[in-house]
């Protein structure tokens, strides 16, 4: 039988976080989907984990959303003007729109979600900090002023800042509206237990369309196997992320009632350098480093081939993806030219910064492997996450293994990365071109002039080489067949809008 | 001879035994009988399963598991060695002293932290202990260290106490001889029995531990072949490659069923509370 | 009388109970309260007393085994309980004591010639040469032999091993010995062993002896004089002789009284106390014996007797023996009332 | 009068590491009706464990040969069920040290009554007042609250007699009393000896007494064995024994002992110490520490040799040698043997 | 009850000591918190923001008074990272650990009782080796291998039994039950061991002591003689080493939490930690030592139930 169907979730009135007005969803249509982290802050304006977006989306609309293709289209904007300048966005609003309280969905709100999320607590204050002045025209129309040109700006829109929140809700659970989030999106918020699961009933008014399931419930598994194990028993329906065990995928394609999707992911994998200490002060040694690793390899090994080499930040379907993410397989001559240039002829050796997980530790054995033939010692140093990024920030490492899940936009996996003084410039390097180039990358509005600015940085950046782009990971899901509607979109979130099951 | 006998007849002990002589014979020997580079990373043999050329087949790096395993063996005979050397090093003179003299340290300061400490659970404290010193084997073993202590101290005062009102030890305070010998010269070696034994079981849990604690991650650093660790990394493959944690796994058991069966043995043959 | 070696005033130890709330102390248990006794050079003095009467609190607090509550210890005019820790481990060269368990008071992984070396190595006493000379002496005073040195004390039985306990406490020539209940644990054929060896060793080296024991007629055999104890105090002290022919307190007569003779035609009227030792802990008001004593009156039970001459070195602490009351007399003859049964 | 109490040729082993040891060798004796007999000897002579033999208590390594006939009937032959009715209903045991053999964990009365409701079938409230008037036998004060009490709560003194009152519950043929006061004060030790006595008087049970110390005897038996070394050395009644002891392990023993209204210099001790078990001598296991002793003694061991009524196992009695009566007690050349 | 009150007084002591430990530990442990709760996206003006919001600019013997102060008045504060009161968190995770726990016990107590009592009374036979054996072989087994084996032939191979997931009592019992099976099994397994060799060896402690001959000599049958007499006595020390157990079990079932996916306690705990959610982490380490504490009791009154000395204050 279908075993899902047993299990109807209850909330327990104790445990969880529900209201009077919440109840759990009724009927037999729950997709459950598996995530591989609790999700700890549900409000757009504090989140700073990825996995929070995979909940937030069904519960909140934003003002912009990613096509399958990662086109940017309207979503409770009804369209938007930007003038030449590239300072002044109108946007227009749909209309009719409510929020799951109740309450009216309008330009007012706008403002006050744009207001909210530039407070100082904010975690959406830096991509919002361009956002000068926000004028309610009428009910379906603001205006927003920028500081300066900023051409991520309504990509950014199609993430958490886009995110409309119920100015009402706010007011009424003030700093616990994190525990009650009210959006305008299909799936109304019951209950969140830690660690456990995430329960969302349908919006019945939902105003683009009922949505056809009757809820969601997200089941945290933080043991990537066990998860894969329960969509094959039928507890799930929808994984978030395969490449956590990629040796397993296979058993999970064989399984005639589960597909698996997988498609190029918007971020990417690789090393920072530490361009301040020895010996990565020496850009050829850097740059031996970075072509002494072979990624076809790295993504066999490691990935199982679920991801694409990288050798620049922008991955397969961004705007500034093109030949400078090119790779060529490792050649010992180069490479022991490199190691002349840098006066290390017979090599040298470095401490290597990682992750505590197995998979970075796998990650961690394989770059020491493959920089083993060239004398180059790597030793690895397991760091906790926390520590690596705070040695990320001041620049305690040599070499140091962090990525990024990557953002729609160009700028949003460059500009911070590379600028002297970026908060993710961990390689702590300055380069006044790259400077210039990353600022006119985020002013330039034509999409054509922006992609040679990237290309002509990225030659620069490949000289230099204090970032080794490894891959780009691909978002690899695990869906049940008696799932339809699903449509894939590249940022790898979820819209469980669409989606109905059998 | 006769107490060679004795210990003799306690046979499962002496398996004990036998088994950690193989083991320090297989750390040891490890390069004569795994010859293959533990850390050889062969990508075109990825998961293969057990044949002639890989006795227990290669784990996802296409490294070989026999070697990992056997070397495994040189970390799991220092884990269990420094990390109860610690905890003695800490536990057995803070029990004698604490004991010896009682009163308020002994009663209100050892003894309620020994007892706050063991409020703890034992491997979230030596997570936490792991935490603050950092990830890396020293660090482990420390962490470990730390949180076998209080085990040491509750056994070496339980011993100080029972032996402190003995008439021999009241003679040589009778005689005249200093505390410090009469702690050190007295107490001490007829207190190591209970000690010896406690510290072949810890050794045991020592081992658990460190494979515990480098399962979870924070054990030694990449690519050492920790079995732990080689356990963590086979968690993601169960249904892909079982074999990966079969053995490691079997490793850790039987080391720490030798080091039971010798603190059994040991138990039989020391502890006079056991009878015959 | 010359000068007494040991004079022990008011000697007082209560071990105080624990519990409650932070162990807070509730209470005492009494072990020894206020005992006064002289020894001198020579002289063998006799503590004898049921169990938990405070026999070995006495012996030990002496020596500052156990620190005692209060009280002085003069030993050579010096009093032991004031000296600091040093001066006092150094005093030890002088007051030895031989304990009753030949089992547990020697340390087992030490070999005789450890054991006999040690008080000699703390002390200082002699050369090496000397030191290995007076031990190999000293073992073959107490009956053993230079070949029994290298072994250890498991190879001994406990007849044996309690000599090792005598040789350790003379070897450094002490002025007094504390005998707590040397022979108790012994059977009798090995325990008359010791206490001739006792006897002899005494003779030779003119040992000061406090000889601790529950058994009277040990007592009787090995002591000069004799104090009986009961609850923590010292009920009735006097020389040998004098208190087994004459026992004025009802509790050393009803001891003697229930001692068994072995010799089935001596058929005596015991007199059987009532009841049990009272707890140390909450010991009855005034005269400590008053609950099993069948002359108690009034007085018994609110005005503690004090310990008191009646005849010549025969110290009593009974309010009626005091008073010259007649049942002593009348009682004197009851207990020896002995009648021979012929077969 | 026929016999209560039978032993013949009773040989008592334990499976050791050292192989089997055997620690009652060839222990004879017998008891009448009403009669108390009292076995003394040294400690690990095999009191102990002749008694457990009786009993069938030995410990998993031990077993018993020979022959051991309680009303005629062998009880080595009886099965565990047989014997589970003998013990605590036809015989009962007093042990040595009354706060071990009590089980901390349940009341007086539960303990005494177990006995009284499977050998008597009694009915709970009836086997409570049997164990109230048991209790008052003893002596108890407040019998009725004791029943509910706790050993924890008894003084050692009392514990023994509710140990008594334990063995009397079923109005046993034969007691066994293994040291039933070594524990216990002079003072207590006086009134228990005294209660025993007065219950022997009322009733017509028989005392199995097994003591080291030869006061004991004096006073409370009829009978006595004396125990060297795991064999009766000695077998007579009580007044002979005192009078006239034949072995010369008793003449020893006796003249060991202080003497409360003998004034001696020097006591008249045994040298030496008994043999271990697994190291006999050949001949005469008193052999090593006999004052008397001769080559036969070293080469032949003696049987136990009845004279009358009195049974003595030395091959001087056998002869009735003459230097042999010379160290009867008092004598004072047997004061002379030095111990070293 | 004298005893009881004094054992609740001697856990206040305990409960500060740990606070104060499980404290400086945290704070002691590299990594801001407010960096891992920021992420990579965090700007230098974020980061102080956050900070000073924590309260973690603050000198830290503040920050512990303060905590203190709101512990006392049973607030155990908000997690930091997950932004829920930290009291709630552990409510949400402890239902599972303890039934986690119980499971544990039954299945060690179930597999311990029998077993212990049969190689007790057929000592020195073969299967009272093959028990010891298997026992120590018991307790040398990883509990996380042991889990992973079971997985691999209940889960993987055989799809008999689920190998992770929580379905909460109230939800669906069957699918607790079924879910709990394996997590049990795979450290009651261990904990039996120990148990099993505990009771063992305490029965044969009692079995030698005099009062059991005394029973004997009533005339008791074996059976008797077990029920009545052994048994309980023997339970004191068995009943220390469950208390000891259950109390060790609370805190460290982490690794089979995380093997079978479970949201207990000790997972919370240990992601706390990761997470460098210092508030949820001394809440939770505070609770768990208070749940220690109070199994101890427990322990305590069970030992006063069996124990007529202990119950009037003595020994
Ligand atoms: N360390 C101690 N702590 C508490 N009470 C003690 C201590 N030592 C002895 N006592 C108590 O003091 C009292 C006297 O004890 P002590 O050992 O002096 O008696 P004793 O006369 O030597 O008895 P015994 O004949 O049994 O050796 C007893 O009630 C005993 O319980
Ligand atoms: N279970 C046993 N296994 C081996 N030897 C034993 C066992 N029980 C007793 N013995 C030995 O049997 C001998 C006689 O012991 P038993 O207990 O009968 O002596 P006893 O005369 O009662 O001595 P005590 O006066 O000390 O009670 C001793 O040497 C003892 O060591
Ligand atoms: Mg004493
Ligand atoms: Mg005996």
């Amino acid at each position: 039988g279908d075993s899902s169907t047993t299990t109807t979730s209850s909330a327990s009135p104790t445990l969880s976080t529900t209201t009077a007005s919440n109840s759990a969803p009724s009927g037999n249509k729950i997709l459950k989907i598996g995530l591989k982290a609790d999700p700890p802050n549900l409000d757009p304006y504090g989140s700073s984990a990825l996995v929070d977006r995979m909940v937030q989306n069904s519960i909140f609309d934003k003002l912009f959303d990613l096509d399958k293709d990662g086109k940017i289209i309207p979503m409770l904007a009804e369209s938007y003007e930007v003038d030449s300048a590239g300072k002044n966005y109108t946007i227009k609003l749909k209309s009719g729109v409510k929020f799951q309280d109740g309450t009216d969905f309008n330009a007012e709100v706008v403002k006050f979600n744009f207001e909210r999320n530039k407070e100082d607590k904010s975690k959406r204050k830096n991509e919002l900090k361009f956002v000068d002045k926000i004028t309610v025209v009428d009910p379906s129309i603001v205006k927003i002023e920028l500081s300066q040109p900023f051409s991520p700006f309504i990509s950014v829109l199609t993430d958490r800042a886009g995110m409309m929140v119920s100015p009402e809700a706010v007011k009424k659970y003030g700093d616990d509206f994190l525990n009650h989030p009210v959006g305008t999106g299909p799936f109304i918020f019951v209950e969140h237990v830690n660690g456990d699961h995430v329960t969302l009933k349908r919006n019945d008014n939902y105003w683009n369309g009922k949505p056809k399931l009757d809820g969601v419930e997200f089941k945290v598994f933080t043991n990537g196997p066990a998860a894969i194990q329960n969509l094959k028993s039928g507890q799930l329906d929808l994984l978030d992320d395969l490449t956590v065990a990629t040796k397993l995928i296979p058993s999970i394609k064989e399984d005639a009632n589960l597909t698996v999707i997988s498609n190029p992911g918007m971020g990417y994998q690789g090393i920072h350098l530490n361009t301040t200490k020895e010996p990565f002060t020496n850009k050829y040694l850097r740059a031996a480093v970075d072509r002494a690793i072979d990624r076809d390899t790295v993504i066999k090994v490691l990935m199982d081939g679920y991801a694409s080499p990288a050798n620049s930040p922008f991955a397969p379907g961004n705007l500034a993806y093109g030949d400078s993410d090119k790779v060529e397989k490792p050649d010992p001559a180069i490479i022991k030219d490199l190691l002349a240039k840098g006066g290390k002829p017979d090599g040298f050796s470095f401490k290597f910064q990682i992750g505590t997980s197995p998979s970075q530790e796998q990650f961690g054995a394989v770059v020491q492997n493959m920089l083993k033939p060239y004398n180059i010692t790597v030793e690895l140093e397991k760091i906790e996450f926390g520590q690596l990024l705070e040695n990320g920030d001041k620049g305690n490492f040599q070499a140091l293994q962090i990525g990024w899940s990557g953002r729609p936009d160009p700028d949003q996996s460059f500009y911070d990365f590379v600028v002297t003084k970026g908060p993710q410039n961990y390689s702590h390097s300055s380069i006044p071109e790259i400077d210039k180039l990353a600022t006119e990358g985020r002013q330039e509005l034509d999409d054509a002039k922006r992609k040679a600015i990237y290309d002509k940085a990225m030659t620069i950046l490949h000289d230099e080489a204090n970032y080794v782009y490894l891959y780009h990971v691909n978002n690899v899901f695990g869906l049940s067949k008696k799932i339809s509607g699903f449509n894939y979109v590249p940022d790898g979130v979820f819209r469980t809008a669409t989606i109905d099951k059998k | 001879m006769k107490e060679f006998k004795k210990f003799f007849r306690t046979g499962l002990g002496l398996i004990g035994a036998l088994i950690i002589v193989s083991l320090l014979l297989a750390a040891i020997f490890a390069q004569q009988i795994a010859p293959i580079d533990p850390n050889a990373q062969d990508y075109n043999h990825i998961l293969e399963k057990p044949s002639r050329d890989h006795f227990f087949g290669t784990d996802d790096l296409g490294r070989d598991i026999f070697s990992r395993v056997i070397r495994g063996a040189q970390i799991s005979i220092k884990a269990a060695v420094i990390s109860v050397g610690i905890a003695m090093l800490i536990g057995i003179p803070i029990g004698l002293l604490s004991g010896y003299y009682r009163g308020f340290w002994d009663e209100w300061i050892v003894m309620r932290s020994v007892d706050a400490m063991q409020a703890f659970p034992f491997l979230i404290l030596a997570l936490a202990i792991a935490a603050v010193l950092g990830t890396g084997f020293g660090n482990a073993m420390l962490a470990i260290g730390i949180g076998f202590a209080p085990s040491f101290v509750r056994i070496t005062r339980g011993q100080v106490l029972a032996l402190r009102s003995l008439e021999y030890i009241q003679a040589a305070k009778a005689i005249g001889v200093k505390d410090r010998n009469i702690i050190f010269g007295h107490i001490l070696p007829n207190a190591l029995s209970p000690i010896i034994i406690q510290s072949t079981l810890a050794m045991a849990s020592g081992i658990l531990a460190e494979a515990s604690l480098s399962y979870l991650g924070l054990g030694v650093q990449p690519p050492a072949p920790s079995w732990g660790s080689m356990l963590n990394q086979a968690q993601g493959l169960l249904s892909a490659a079982p074999y990966a944690a079969y053995f490691p796994g079997a490793a850790i058991f039987l080391v720490v069923l030798g080091f039971n069966l010798l603190g059994d043995g040991l138990q039989q043959y020391l502890d006079p509370k056991v009878k015959e | 009388m010359s000068k007494p070696l040991l004079e022990v005033r008011g000697l007082t130890k209560f071990f105080p109970i624990k519990q409650g709330f932070f162990n807070r102390t509730y209470g005492y248990v009494r072990a020894v309260d206020g005992v006064h006794f002289q020894v001198s050079t020579g002289e063998t003095l006799g503590i004898v007393g049921e169990s938990g009467c405070g026999k070995s609190t006495t012996g030990r607090s002496i020596i500052r085994l156990i620190e005692p509550t209060a009280g002085e210890v003069l030993f050579e005019g010096k009093d032991l309980v004031k000296l600091p820790n040093e001066v006092m481990r150094r005093m030890r060269k002088d007051i030895q004591i031989i304990f009753q368990d030949p089992y547990a008071s020697l340390n087992p992984r030490k070999t005789i010639r450890q054991i006999l070396l040690e008080p000699l190595h703390v002390h200082q006493v002699g050369t090496k040469a000397e030191r290995i000379q007076n031990i190999e002496e000293m073992i073959e005073i107490v009956g053993l032999k230079k070949e029994h040195l290298d072994r250890y004390p498991h190879d001994f039985s406990g007849g044996q091993r309690q000599r090792i306990g005598i040789a350790r406490a003379l070897i450094v020539k002490p002025k007094l010995i504390i005998a707590d209940e040397a022979v108790s644990a012994l059977d009798v054929s090995i325990q008359a062993q010791i206490l001739n060896l006792l006897k002899d060793l005494k003779k030779k080296l003119n040992l000061t002896v406090i000889f601790i024991s529950h058994d009277l007629s040990v007592i009787k055999h090995t002591c000069d004089r004799v104090a009986v104890m009961y609850l923590g105090k010292i009920v009735e002290i006097a020389d040998k002789q004098e208190l087994f022919r004459n026992p004025c307190h009802p509790y050393t007569k009803a001891l003697l009284s229930a001692l068994p003779v072995a010799d089935p035609l001596v058929k005596r009227a015991r007199i059987i106390l009532k009841g049990d030792l009272p707890s140390p802990t909450n010991p009855p008001s005034g005269c400590s014996f008053h609950t099993r004593c069948e002359y108690a009156k009034d007085i018994c039970k609110s005005i503690a007797p004090t310990l008191t001459e009646i005849y010549a070195g025969q110290l009593v602490s009974c309010h009626f023996v005091q008073e010259g009351n007649d049942h002593i007399a009348l009682h004197e003859d009851t207990w020896r009332k002995e009648v021979k049964h012929e077969l | 009068m026929s016999l209560l109490l039978e032993i013949t040729n009773l040989k008592t082993s334990f499976r050791t590491v050292h192989g089997k040891i055997t620690v009652v060798d060839g222990v004879h004796f017998s008891m009448l009706p009403g009669q108390t007999l009292g076995i003394v000897g040294e400690s690990g002579s095999g009191k102990s464990v002749t008694s457990l033999s009786i009993m069938g208590l030995l410990p998993q390594t031990g077993y018993a040969e020979g022959e051991i006939r309680f009303n005629g009937q062998d009880l080595l032959s009886y099965s565990e069920k047989q014997m589970q009715n003998i013990r605590g209903n036809e015989i009962s045991m007093i042990f040595q040290d009354p706060l071990t053999s009590l089980n901390p964990l349940h009341t007086i009365g539960r303990q005494i009554q177990e006995s009284i409701r499977i050998h008597q079938k009694l009915k709970k409230v009836e086997a409570k007042q049997k164990v109230i008037a048991l209790l008052k036998a003893v002596g108890m004060p407040r019998p009725e609250e004791i029943y509910h009490e706790y050993p924890y709560q008894l003084s050692g003194g009392m514990r023994q007699r509710v140990m008594i009152a334990m063995a009397m519950a079923c109005e046993p043929k034969l007691i066994i009393a293994d040291e039933p006061t070594t524990a216990l004060d002079v003072t207590i030790q006086a009134q228990i000896l005294d209660l025993m006595r007065e219950l022997k008087e009322h009733s017509d049970t028989s005392i199995l007494l097994i003591t080291h110390d030869l006061g004991i005897v004096a006073e409370m038996c009829d009978q006595v064995i004396v125990m060297y070394a795991g064999q009766v050395v000695e077998e007579t009644d009580v007044n002979t024994l005192f009078d006239n002891p034949k072995h010369p392990y008793t003449i020893g023993l006796m003249n060991s002992l202080p003497d409360i209204n003998k004034d001696r210099e020097y006591l008249a001790a045994i040298p030496g110490s008994v043999p271990f078990a697994h190291q006999m001598p050949r001949g005469c296991r008193y052999s090593t520490r006999c004052s008397q002793v001769m080559e036969q003694c070293l080469s032949e061991a003696p049987p136990l040799i009845a004279k009358a009524n009195h049974k003595c196992r030395c091959w001087l009695f056998a002869e009735g040698g003459l230097g042999y009566e010379q160290t009867a007690p008092g004598s004072e050349g047997i004061n002379q043997i030095l111990s070293y | 009850m004298s005893f009881l009150i004094r054992r609740i007084a001697l856990t206040i002591p305990i409960l500060f000591l740990v606070s104060i430990m499980t404290f400086s530990l945290i704070h002691l442990i590299p990594g801001d918190p407010a960096r891992v709760i920021l992420g990579q996206e965090a700007t230098p003006e974020s980061y102080q923001t956050l900070r000073h919001e924590l309260g973690l600019d603050q000198p830290i013997v503040i920050q512990y008074v303060n905590w203190l102060g709101k512990v006392l008045r049973g607030d155990l504060g908000m997690s930091i990272t997950d932004h829920v009161p930290v009291i709630q968190l552990i409510s949400q995770r402890l239902p599972a650990t303890i039934e986690l726990t119980i499971g544990t016990f039954i299945v060690a107590v179930l597999i311990a009782i029998p077993t212990g009592i049969l190689a007790a009374a057929r000592r020195k036979t073969w299967l009272d080796y093959t028990s010891t054996f298997t026992a120590l072989g018991g307790m040398s087994v990883p509990n996380f291998w042991l889990g992973m084996m079971l997985i691999i032939f209940f889960s993987v191979k055989h799809n008999w039994l689920p190998s992770s997931g929580y379905t909460p009592i109230t939800q669906n019992l069957a699918q607790n039950i079924t879910a709990m099976i394996l997590p049990c099994l795979a450290t009651g397994l261990r904990e039996s061991a120990v148990l099993m060799r505990m009771l063992r060896s305490s029965l044969l402690d009692v079995v030698n002591m005099d009062f059991v001959r005394t029973a004997k000599a009533k005339g008791l049958n074996e059976f008797r003689t077990i029920i009545g007499h052994v048994l309980r006595n023997a339970l004191i020390p068995v009943v220390t080493t469950s208390g000891i157990m259950i109390a060790g079990l609370l805190g460290g079932l982490v690794i089979t939490e995380s093997i079978f996916s479970i949201p207990g306690f000790g997972r919370l705990i240990v992601e706390s930690v990761f997470k460098r959610d210092y508030v949820t982490v001394q809440g939770a380490i505070l609770i768990s030592a208070a749940l220690v504490v109070l199994v101890n009791l427990c322990v305590d009154l069970l030992y006063a139930a069996i124990d007529p000395r202990i119950r009037a204050g003595e020994g």
